[in-house]
């Protein structure tokens, strides 16, 4: 059963990543991101972490792919669209893909048997889901956190000085 | 029958590809920012798939920190777009590979 | 595989989807009866008794209508943007508790579809794709109405959602839960351990963004009739504008039920002694309360113009919004026991809060009507 | 010695020999052509004292010689008093041309196109000398003597097509009138003389305006740049900041709810900032000016109900106020007092039309209603005295249409006890709202200056700083007769708080008008008793013969009028509303020109709205009551 989910679920995000990449219409494009997004929120849920699954759905889709869609239509679809001229760099890049794709695979699944007992404890990651990423987020992880919301504000900065600014 | 974790690192392996491959191949500037987020993504599912596999929630802590970052490259990148746009009137990463302004 | 959860949850899933059709349907004839009766007119009193079938007849021509689509208009988009809107509409429901535990033949059921433990985040992440069917829906119609329509709308919604969640917060803080359920329970029995004594502040600004959320009077600018003539749904017509139109209208219900489960005591009854099960009458009750503000604010008030909404949404709303959660903390942070002193601390710190936004919201608006005079001089 | 007389003695001190018509009160005096602009120029400075072109118009004298006069009507507001100057229009290179005085007085600019687009008179030197009410590619001038008047045919599906190629402003339709040569315009015409060769067909032969005739379709915004107040915000708007150096072109209109009709405004964006408007009218265009010329005078007073439908009593009263000069009839005291009470109660409904819908276009749905309620109202009113609601076409040339019935004080005195309550709401629960003070305050602000030179008159001049009002100023009727006691109401914000507010409160004052003229109204007839202008008495047509056949000849053929011109004008709920009337001696009007102070005040508008947002727009549109009827007519 868990496996079919499994299964379903990654064919719609590879499908969803591969329409994404390959998009002419960059409102496609990004819906398809944020249908990727979804699937992926959905997969989040079955791994019992129901927390990041729902801010994954309200950060990414709900704020980042709107701005997405925000300048797509602020700019204008048809001026955001171009031919593009690549030339020989899609074998290139296809084979580098591949390449990369193969040595990530060999890698990753190769690694994966130390990444611990798949014996699932379900109590452990149930109903205590957000208290227990609260409380490893404020305490042991206090000054990343920290950190990550002093680069939240320089990015806020920098975007209003970018978007304030005349000319680049 | 539980999935291996295998499964969640091969899946995580295509993603991440996928987004590299739309870097190297599309010269679209929002399109490339798209499968950075995608690369992104890809990271954060081998995160929440190894946390849970060692029962910590400490991969789920660290999605939030590439969200974080996700979020103020996006902010960051969008408001160049824009500024781009306003000089340049193009969203191709190749006519803007110059840095002069 | 529990077959039985799985029946009661379909089961229950149905009844909520034709309470909210119902619900809908009959908020639109309460809203022309409720603003005829403020504008000297009668209203509806055509199909059947007091216009009760109004919305029978409304359903019927819609869905006889003809359904245009522009030549130059995304079809799938154009077709995909009001089910989007109409599915997240529908699915922020399954979190909201409207009673009690009941035992029906002799089975225990909770009178909410899921009690999940991030319920209050599952509500804001599933209203934050709302905007995507407006959105879309203003872009695939190839009209500059629609398309200024779904911008503002993606604007005012990204604005209003942080305020939004953040007077939201100040009550999470309080409870320490993310569950509706126990946010619920955590305001029982009477009605002063209703939230909204502690969170006056919170209260206020979750309401104002509330209306903002579903684009209503005086925020509906995405849909103004005399400026965008419709806005997003200027191009639509037949059954794919009355899901929008269910949308908008289902959406005040789900905020309206919200602020009722995060600041009024949700389903629970005013008094103690009064029985458990009266609960869905009291959340039904609270919720049209909330519902008839909607149609009163609607009735009185002038839009705002874009940039005055912006202002107030970030100059004013969300400081305050932030202010609040500080206080808040502070707040819990000096209380010497648990649930010692809490309300008095709160309570005062939210006081301070109203008269700090007061004065604040005086001096902005003469300064900015000070700033305007000088440019109009210039 | 009044002004009038010593502006005539400059004049011919400036100009050698200026000949004057003087018609009960009226007067004109002939300019050279090639002096109109000198001669503007010199009476509208302090010196001359005269302040604001009103009207602009011509009058087509068909097989003389100039064919064409322009006609100018001047309005002096230190003085009090009016001059009509005329200029015989003569002929640069076949086509009529006249200097345009568009830089002596910009608001002359409509008035001059409309001109150009009835007659085909040139105005040299106009910076944008477009068709105005008719399609720009239409190919023929109405309303010149020699126009055919014909009917529009309907169009069915099933002949559609072949009506269509019959219009003139199609390729088919230029083809076949070309051919057409059979038809002699004259013989449609009726008239007696035998057409000039000089002009025949003349009313066919297209005039190329200044800069050649404008091969694409529908108007461009380079086309906009040209226009006076649209260049000066074209200059502003390279300064503003433009996010991505362009801007979207938005058509407002002339299907949009918030237009007030079939106005169209072409509007270019920056974001949702307004860098430039240009305001395209003629979508109600019906030709009633030429309806009336072919109509007797009480026939034509029907029409004019149908133009400025929110005040039509106003209509009325400026038309029937003209007819009456031309033939110096006395109106009896009563018929006056009636009148004075009915344009009140009409003012307040317009006053209300107008409150009720700039309400709703800011988004407050209730006070429209409320207005709409308190509006019907006057209309149950209006059919107690004449059986219609709106286009009542009660007040006529010599009184009024019939007696007033029975019970109408007493309904008008319901009514007038009434209105302050509702006025008085309706204001409430604006004024008190931050969100409309927020909205309306210091949006769209005219000065005063503007006001005057773009021809701007009644509540949008008021309300920026200029004290006039024609009631009060130039009284007509019984206001002259009677001291009412109301008051000018000005202010100086010039923005759209102050003419929304301003109107409102105007309601109150013509409450006072209407109460004390129906508390001191005399007995008597309510038509003039000269049986020129008014029928016989029904129980004396049961027993005279000659009373018989007078009233019949009065109800065919009409009332004939002396030869000679008038202008009269009316402070109606928009401004001036003037009728310009040349007569022949016969019984319909030869030239009957309607001055609406919509048309005038619209072309002010685009002047106020740069820099400012849609949503501002919307108000302000608002605020300047257009009403189509008017002035497209």
């Amino acid at each position: 059963m868990s496996v079919l989910l499994f299964g379903i679920l990654a064919v719609l995000a590879l499908i969803t990543a591969a329409l994404m990449v390959t998009a002419r219409n960059l409102v496609h494009g990004v819906l398809m991101m944020v249908a990727n997004f979804a699937v992926i929120a959905v997969m989040y849920i079955t791994l019992n972490a129901p927390f990041v699954a729902v801010v994954q759905v309200a950060v990414y889709a709900g704020a980042i792919m709107v701005l997405f869609l925000f300048i797509v239509m602020l700019i204008g679809e048809q001026q955001l669209t171009f031919d593009e001229q690549l030339g020989g760099q899609r074998l290139y890049a296809a084979v580098l893909g591949l390449l990369l794709a193969g040595i990530l695979l060999i890698t990753l699944v190769s690694a994966a048997p130390y990444a611990g007992q798949s014996q699932l404890t379900e109590e452990f990651i149930g109903r205590q889901n957000v208290q227990l990423v609260g409380a490893q987020l404020y305490t042991e992880y206090l000054l990343p956190f920290e950190a990550a919301s002093v680069l939240l504000l320089i990015a806020m900065i920098g975007a209003v000085v970018l978007a304030k600014r005349r000319l680049l | 029958m539980p999935v291996p974790v295998q499964y969640y690192a091969i899946l995580s392996a295509l993603l991440f590809s996928m987004g590299v491959v739309g870097v190297l191949l599309r010269r679209n500037i929002i399109i490339v920012f798209m499968s950075i987020e995608l690369m992104l993504n890809a990271a954060n599912l081998l995160f929440v798939a190894f946390a849970r596999y060692q029962n910590v929630v400490d991969g789920q802590v660290f999605v939030f920190f590439v969200m974080t970052v996700a979020a103020s490259e996006v902010a960051i990148g969008l408001a160049l777009v824009m500024a781009l746009f306003r000089s340049r009137q193009t969203t191709d990463v190749d006519d803007i590979s110059t840095l002069k302004g | 595989m529990r077959w039985d959860l799985l029946a009661e949850w379909i089961i229950k899933a149905i009844i909520i989807l034709v309470l909210l059709l119902t619900g809908f349907a009959y908020q639109t004839w309460l809203e022309r009866k409720v603003v005829s009766k403020m504008q000297y007119r009668i209203g509806p009193n055509r199909a059947g008794p007091f216009g009760l079938l109004l919305p029978l007849a409304d359903g019927i021509k819609l869905i006889f209508k003809e359904e245009l689509i522009p030549a130059m208009a995304d079809k799938v988009i154009f077709v995909a943007a009001p089910v989007v809107s109409m599915i997240v509409a529908l699915l922020v429901f399954a979190v909201i508790p409207i009673g009690p535990s009941i035992i029906v033949f002799g089975r225990e059921v909770t009178l909410q579809l899921a009690d999940i433990n991030v319920g209050l985040m599952y509500v804001l992440a599933v209203s934050s794709l709302g905007i995507y069917g407006i959105v879309l829906g203003g872009w695939a119609s190839n009209n500059k109405y629609a398309l200024l329509g779904g911008l503002r709308s993606s604007a005012q919604l990204i604005s209003y959602e942080l305020v939004l969640g953040l007077a939201l917060m100040g009550s999470v803080m309080l409870t320490g839960t993310l569950s509706l359920n126990q946010i619920v329970n955590a305001q029982a029995y009477d009605f002063w351990n209703w939230l909204v004594f502690l969170q006056p502040l919170g209260f206020l600004l979750y309401v104002i963004a509330a209306i903002a959320e579903v684009n209503r009077a005086p925020f509906d600018l995405p849909e103004a009739e005399q400026e965008l003539t419709a806005g997003y749904h200027t191009e639509y017509s037949g059954m794919k504008f009355a899901l929008f139109f269910m949308a908008e209208y289902i959406n005040m219900i789900n905020v309206s039920a919200i602020a009722v489960t995060m600041f009024l005591g949700g389903w629970r009854p005013p008094f103690g002694f009064i029985p458990e099960w009266t609960g869905p009458i009291w959340f039904f009750l609270k919720v049209l309360a909330f519902i008839l503000v909607f149609i009163w604010l609607r009735a009185t008030l002038p839009r705002l113009r874009y940039d005055q909404l912006m202002n107030f949404g970030w100059r004013t709303m969300l400081p305050l919004a932030i202010a609040n959660v500080v206080v808040t903390a502070i707040a819990m942070a000096l209380r010497p026991t648990p649930g010692a002193n809490t309300w008095f601390v709160v309570a005062v710190g939210s006081v301070i809060l109203i008269i700090a936004a007061l004065l604040f919201y005086r001096s902005w608006s003469s300064a900015s009507m000070r700033r305007r005079a000088a440019r109009q001089a210039s | 010695m009044s002004h009038v007389e010593q502006t005539l003695d400059a004049l011919r001190q400036r100009y050698g020999d200026v000949p004057t018509q003087v018609m009960n009160g009226h007067v004109s005096a002939l300019v050279p052509a090639d002096k109109i602009v000198d001669a503007v120029a010199f009476l509208l400075n302090p010196d001359g004292g005269f302040t604001q072109v009103m009207d602009v118009t011509a009058v087509d004298y068909y097989t003389t010689t100039p064919r064409f006069e322009v006609v100018y009507q001047l309005l002096s507001h230190p003085h009090r008093c009016r001059l009509s100057l005329r200029v015989g229009v003569p002929d640069v290179d076949g086509v009529p041309t006249v200097p345009s005085i568009t830089g002596a007085f910009p608001g002359a600019n409509w008035f001059e196109r409309e001109t150009y687009d009835m007659f085909g008179i040139r105005f040299d030197g106009h910076p944008d000398l477009r068709r105005i009410l008719m399609p720009h590619n239409y190919a023929a001038y109405p309303l010149r003597r020699d126009f055919p008047l014909g009917y529009e045919e309907v169009a069915f599906s099933h002949n559609a097509h072949e009506i269509h190629s019959r219009k003139p402003f199609t390729p088919q339709g230029l083809a076949r009138a070309a051919e057409i040569k059979a038809v002699q315009p004259s013989a449609l015409v009726g008239a007696d003389a035998p057409p000039d060769p000089t002009y025949k067909d003349s009313w066919k032969q297209p005039i190329e305006p200044t800069g050649g005739m404008r091969q694409h379709v529908g108007l461009t915004l380079d086309d906009a740049s040209t226009i006076g107040p649209l260049a000066v915000s074209s200059q502003t708007a390279e300064s503003q900041d433009d996010p991505f150096g362009e801007t979207m072109v938005m058509n407002i209109g002339p299907q949009h709810p918030a237009t007030h009709g079939v106005l169209r405004l072409v509007t270019e964006l920056n974001g949702e900032r307004l860098v430039r408007v240009m305001p395209d009218i003629g979508f109600l265009h019906t030709g009633i000016e030429k309806t009336m010329e072919s109509k007797s005078y009480l026939k034509a007073l029907t029409c004019t109900d149908r133009t400025g439908y929110a005040a039509p009593l106003h209509c009325n009263m400026a038309f029937s106020g003209t007819v009456e000069k031309l033939l110096d009839v006395d109106v009896p005291l009563k018929a006056q007092y009636a009148r004075v009470i009915l344009l009140e109660l009409d003012r307040i409904s317009s006053h209300l039309l107008f409150a009720g819908s700039s309400a709703m276009d800011l988004g407050a749905s209730s006070p429209f209603l409320w207005a709409i309620d308190a509006r019907e109202r006057v209309y149950d009113i209006m059919e107690l005295v004449s059986g219609q609601r709106m286009m009542t076409s009660y007040i006529r040339p010599g009184g009024l249409a019939y007696d007033l019935p029975q019970g109408f004080d007493r309904a008008v005195q319901a009514y007038l006890d009434y209105i302050p309550g509702r006025v008085d709401q309706i204001e409430e629960i604006l004024i008190s709202n931050p969100i409309f003070l927020d909205r309306t305050q210091k949006v769209g602000v005219l000065s005063k200056e503007d006001a005057m030179r773009w021809s701007v008159s009644g509540p949008i001049a008021r309300s920026s700083g200029v004290d006039w009002d024609l009631r009060r100023d130039m009284p007509y009727l019984a206001y002259d007769q009677v001291d009412f006691q109301f008051n000018v109401l000005v202010r100086t914000e010039g923005d759209t708080y102050a003419r929304f507010l301003l109107r409102l409160q105007e309601i109150r004052e013509s409450v006072k008008i209407a109460q004390q003229a129906l508390d001191a109204m005399p007995p008597g007839r309510w038509m003039t008793a000269n049986r020129k202008v008014a029928p016989p008495p029904k129980e004396e047509i049961a027993i005279s013969m000659e009373s018989l056949i007078h009233h019949f000849k009065l109800w065919t053929e009409g009332f004939r009028t002396p030869p000679g011109q008038a202008y009269f004008a009316v402070e109606s709920p928009r401004g001036e509303m003037g009728f310009f009337m040349h007569s022949d001696g016969s019984a319909k009007p030869y030239r009957c020109h309607q001055r609406s102070g919509a048309f005038a005040a619209l072309q002010s508008m685009p002047l106020v709205v740069t820099g400012m947002l849609i949503s501002d727009l919307i108000a302000i549109i608002a605020s300047w009551d257009p009403i189509l009827g008017e002035i497209d007519r």
